[in-house]
Formats: C-alpha cells, sequence, structure tokens
C-alpha cells in the first residue's frame, strides 16, 4: 500500500468511524473533544448546514446529551454548558421580534456561533490532514547506531593507552555502577562473584595449563569465595571448558582444559 | 574537479552524521562556502535520482539527511522498521494543527478556536518538545505564544512549515476568509 | 527494472547497517538470491567509482560496509578522525573496565551495559589484544563471551586478574567526593 492509498484508506476509516458513532442510539460526551464537536455532530447527524442551523431541535438535541451524562468531570461539562447557553440564548432571541436588534452594536450570537463552528471545522479538518500525515510517516527505517569515524589507528598506536593504569580502569567501571539500579548490578557489585572465578580459571589455564582447586580460592576464609569458585567450577565442567580430576575423596581437585587429554599426576 | 570533489564531501558527510545538518553546518563540517554546499547538495540529489540509488538526502526539519527512498521501504521495513507507537491523540492532534497553522498563538486562541481548555494539551506538546515558547504577544497581558519545534518538523518528516499538508481548493473556499492566515 | 531495484536495496542496506555484512546475511536482509546480491554489489562498486562520490562499499573482513574513500579522508579527519581520539579512547577504556570487572561476558551484556553497539570496540580491544574470546555461554545462541588476556595483565601490571581493585577499595583511595557516593 503506497502514501496515497493508505491516506485515503485512513480517510475512510475515519468518515465510517463517525457513522458508526452516528448509528449508535446512546453516545457519550466523552465522544466528543468537546461542546463543538458535539454540536458539530448533531448537525451532521441531523443533516443540516452549518449556515442553516435548526436552532430549536438541535438546542434540544443537545440539552439531552447534556442531561444523559453523570460521569464527565466538572470542568469539562461546564466548557459545555456554556454552549448549551448559547444555543439557549439564541433560541429565545429568535422567539423575539426581530426589530428590536437592528442595532449597530449588537453582536448576533448565532452569527459569531457560526463563524466559531466554520473555523473548528477548518481546523478539525487540518488536525485530520495532519492524522493522515501522521500515519504515512508512522514507518521510520533506524540506522544502526554506532559511532561512525574513519577507522581506528591501528592497534599498535598505543597513544590512545598512554597514562592508563589499573584505577582508572576501576574509576570507569565503577561510573557505570553508579548508574544502575541495583537489582541489575548485583553481578557486577559482587566483591567475588562467579563470572570473576570463571576469569581466573581462564587466566590459570592459559598460564599453568592445569591447576588446582585451591588456587583458585583467592581468599580461603571466605565462604562467598569458596562457593563462588565451587560454582563456577561445576559452571565450567557443564560448558565442557575444563575437566577435573580428584586423586581422593575430599582431596584437592585437579582442573584441566577441556581438550586436554587427563593424564595422571 | 572541485565540484566532484565537494559533491564527494558532502555525501562522505551525510553518511558519517547521523542527525540531519543544516547548510550551515553542512558548511563548517566540510570547510566550504554556503554556496558551494548548496550546489554540492544540488548534484548530489539529481545523481540520487537514480533507480539504482536507494537512498537520497532528505529534507528533514529544516537540515540535511540520507535516508532509504520511500519505494523500497516497504521491503527494509521487517528488518529495520520502527512503527511510531506513541501517536498523538485527536485532541492533542486538534490543538497541535491549530498551532501549526497559525503560530505564533497563544494558549486563550486556541481556545476560543476549541472550545475546551487548552491547558493540558499545551503542557502535554511542550513536553513531547512538538512546541515550544515563541514570544509574547504585544497585547494586554501580554501572554505567552506558541509555535513548532524542529522536533515537530521531523516527526511529520516535513523539511518545513511550508510542507505542511494543504486543505483542497474547495475546501478553502468553504472555509471562506478565515484561510487568510494560512497563506 | 529488477537490476536497479535490487542494487537500490542493497545500497539501503549497506547505508542502515554499521557493521560489515557478509554476502549471506546480505541476501537474508534483501530477499535476494545469493547471485542476485553478488551482481548487485558489483555494480554499487562501479557507480561509486564517480569521483563525485565520497563513499564506496568496502570489503572488509569478508564482509561489505560502506565508507568514506580514503581520498577525503584528510578533509574529514578534523572532524570525524583525530578529534574523535579522546572519545574513541573513553569508548574503549569503558568497554574494557566492563569487560575486566565483569568477564567473561557476551557483546549483548556489554551493549546493554553501555547503551551502544559494542562491535567495534570488541573488534577494537581484540586486535589490540586487550581481550579475548572466551567460550560461548550457555544460553539460547551460544553468543561469544570475552575476557581479558595476560597482554592486559601485563599493560595494567597485574599478577592476576584478582588483584584487580574492587569497588570498595575505592573508599581507600582518594579519587575525590564524586566517588564517595559508591562507598
Amino acid at each position: 500500500m503506497n502514501s496515497t492509498q493508505s491516506a485515503a484508506y485512513v480517510a475512510e476509516a475515519l468518515i465510517e468511524g463517525i457513522d458508526a458513532v452516528a448509528s449508535k442510539r446512546s453516545f457519550h460526551l466523552s465522544d466528543f473533544d468537546g461542546p463543538l464537536d458535539l454540536l458539530l455532530f448533531l448537525i451532521k447527524k441531523n443533516e443540516m448546514s452549518i449556515y442553516d442551523i435548526h436552532i430549536a431541535s438541535i438546542t434540544e438535541q443537545y440539552l439531552e446529551c447534556l442531561a444523559g451524562e453523570d460521569r464527565v468531570d466538572l470542568d469539562e461539562l461546564s466548557e459545555f454548558y456554556n454552549l448549551a447557553a448559547t444555543l439557549l440564548l439564541i433560541k429565545s432571541r429568535q422567539l423575539l421580534p426581530s426589530q428590536d436588534f437592528d442595532d449597530e452594536d449588537y453582536e448576533d450570537p448565532r452569527q459569531s456561533l457560526i463563524d466559531k463552528l466554520i473555523e473548528y471545522q477548518k481546523y478539525k479538518k487540518l488536525a485530520l490532514l495532519m492524522e493522515q500525515r501522521e500515519m504515512e510517516v508512522e514507518w521510520t527505517l533506524e540506522r544502526a547506531s554506532m559511532q561512525r569515524v574513519l577507522p581506528f589507528p591501528e592497534p599498535s598506536d598505543d597513544t590512545l593507552w598512554a597514562d592508563l593504569d589499573v584505577w582508572d580502569l576501576l574509576r570507569t567501571f565503577s561510573s557505570f555502577v553508579q548508574n544502575f539500579d541495583s537489582e541489575r548490578i548485583i553481578d557486577l557489585y559482587e566483591e567475588i562473584s562467579i563470572n570473576e572465578k570463571v576469569a581466573l580459571m581462564l587466566e590459570l589455564l592459559a598460564k599453568k595449563g592445569h591447576f588446582s582447586f585451591v588456587e583458585l580460592v583467592t581468599r580461603p576464609r571466605s565462604a562467598l569465595d569458596l562457593a563462588c569458585a565451587f560454582l563456577a567450577l561445576l559452571d565450567s565442567v557443564k560448558n565442557r571448558m575444563v575437566r577435573i580430576r580428584q586423586h581422593k575423596l575430599f582431596g584437592d581437585i585437579q582442573i584441566f582444559p577441556f581438550e586436554n587429554e587427563v593424564t595422571h599426576g | 574537479m572541485d565540484e566532484d570533489k565537494n559533491t564527494a564531501l558532502l555525501e562522505a558527510i551525510l553518511f558519517l552524521e547521523s542527525e540531519a545538518m543544516d547548510e550551515e553546518h553542512l558548511a563548517s563540517a566540510s570547510g566550504l562556502s554556503a554556496i558551494e554546499v548548496k550546489e554540492a547538495l544540488q548534484r548530489l540529489c539529481v545523481e540520487y535520482e537514480s533507480p539504482s540509488s536507494g537512498i537520497y538526502p532528505l529534507r528533514s526539519g529544516g537540515g540535511w539527511i540520507l535516508a532509504p527512498k520511500v519505494e523500497i521501504w516497504e521491503d527494509l521495513k521487517d528488518r529495520y522498521g520502527r512503527k511510531n507507537e506513541s501517536k498523538l491523540s485527536r485532541a492533542a492532534m486538534e490543538t497541535l494543527s491549530i498551532i501549526a497553522y497559525s503560530q505564533p498563538v497563544t494558549r486563550a486562541e486556541i481556545e476560543a478556536i476549541r472550545g475546551v481548555s487548552a491547558d493540558g494539551m499545551v503542557r502535554y506538546l511542550l513536553a513531547r518538545g512538538f512546541i515550544d515558547e515563541a514570544g509574547k504577544k504585544d497585547i494586554p497581558g501580554k501572554p505567552m505564544q506558541y509555535g513548532t519545534t524542529q522536533d515537530f518538523l521531523k516527526y511529520f518528516k516535513l523539511g518545513s512549515i511550508a510542507d505542511l499538508p494543504k486543505l483542497s481548493d474547495i475546501e478553502r473556499n468553504r472555509f471562506g476568509q478565515s484561510e487568510e492566515s494560512l497563506g
């Protein structure tokens, strides 16, 4: 569906929507964006022209709508009653001989209501155009986000890393931690984490080829440290990262890289 | 040739930027003069008209941005598309339309047209960044006036206020003289 | 014409992607066949050869990516190159600190913390030798995890990962008040 088609489709759907409301026997003030919206709806429903409103009948229907409403909040309701008052004023003036109002200064409330309705109708139409526009552009194609820069300097370029020490690293990391709620950082903030133990295990494997479980426990008196080390070990065995051997029950556990054949010793 | 070089430079800059850039910024980023930027943009627009091009320089909110062509959206939507899930309500759209088409406009003027309080809607539109304060009106009480923002243009993918959708001639006549302000 | 359409589609996809895409991925993203992708890429390469083009499809690590032409780097350097170095080193530093303190960690996890794509930075840190692949994570998709290397330890003068300072150590080392809230 191209944009023109979809715009036409929207317009149709909107008109259908209005008809659907019109065919409903009862409707609510909340269906309308304000008193003028309701009035326009009644005029359309009665197939009248804005320039030739049958005031008596419209006023009656308008008041009926208000009478049936008890849920709209008072502020909104007062706006609806304001217009009701204007309608009643126009209706009452129509009952009086017209020459009474020939005065130059007299402002015809009927004319000003018509002007208002036309003005409002114009913006309703414009709002409809804007809505169609919004529909036409409802899809945006997103470009993957990244810092688009010229290619990085060669990896050998050490200027980037000049004068960095491990405290810079911690400081940088802590700035992230500050921005996270406690639930999300629980893994990060944990003094001893399973991840840390997994990392240490990888390091020891790379350094030594194989090592024993006690080397994994850096704080022997900490139960948490021990538990994390053990959980990390179980995890790594499950993930086929390492193999383990134990030469006797409750003895030390030897840890080997998974691919290496387990040899005695 | 210099012309080619300028065009190439502009193209690369538009490619590297992810936000719309106005001509002034393009000039400062490229080191070209305002006229050179204008001419290079024109040439780029022509080059990208080729049916074998899938992107083109799009005017967006007073600036320029490279964007995929509308004709191939359908093929890209599934993978790269994001649907706008925060559409404006009817009441917000009416208020916004009044501001867009009659700016600058005061809250009282909006209320007079819609027949309801505009307070909440104006605040909402301000919060969404679609409108902004646009100076005080020179009448007693000096009420604040409102106008639309660059973000408004971006949201509706309009190059400028002049690109706002227009009423048809018939509708124009129907709404009579009150149309003047729309130009 | 179909050929034009395919070329346009490929161009738009390369524009929207920020990472190099191999032909297989390009085919699945575009819905074209492998041969159509190859042909469209060829046509794109020819089109971008024009001296008025500032970007071109670049073969990078088995994939394709749009990139500014080398001839105009000089003109772009100030804004998009050197000047970005501090920004670049910050991004690299941030990524490295996350990997160091949360290892092993997947790219998606890094991205979740930093809020931006980690692809370029991970690649850079891999190339720099500070990080290495550290097994796949046992979750659906089996994403690769990353950890720090011996070179990393050497560079930061650490005997082991266990020697990385802890957040609680900050209390004992005065960095200034901004850090106190961590305590």
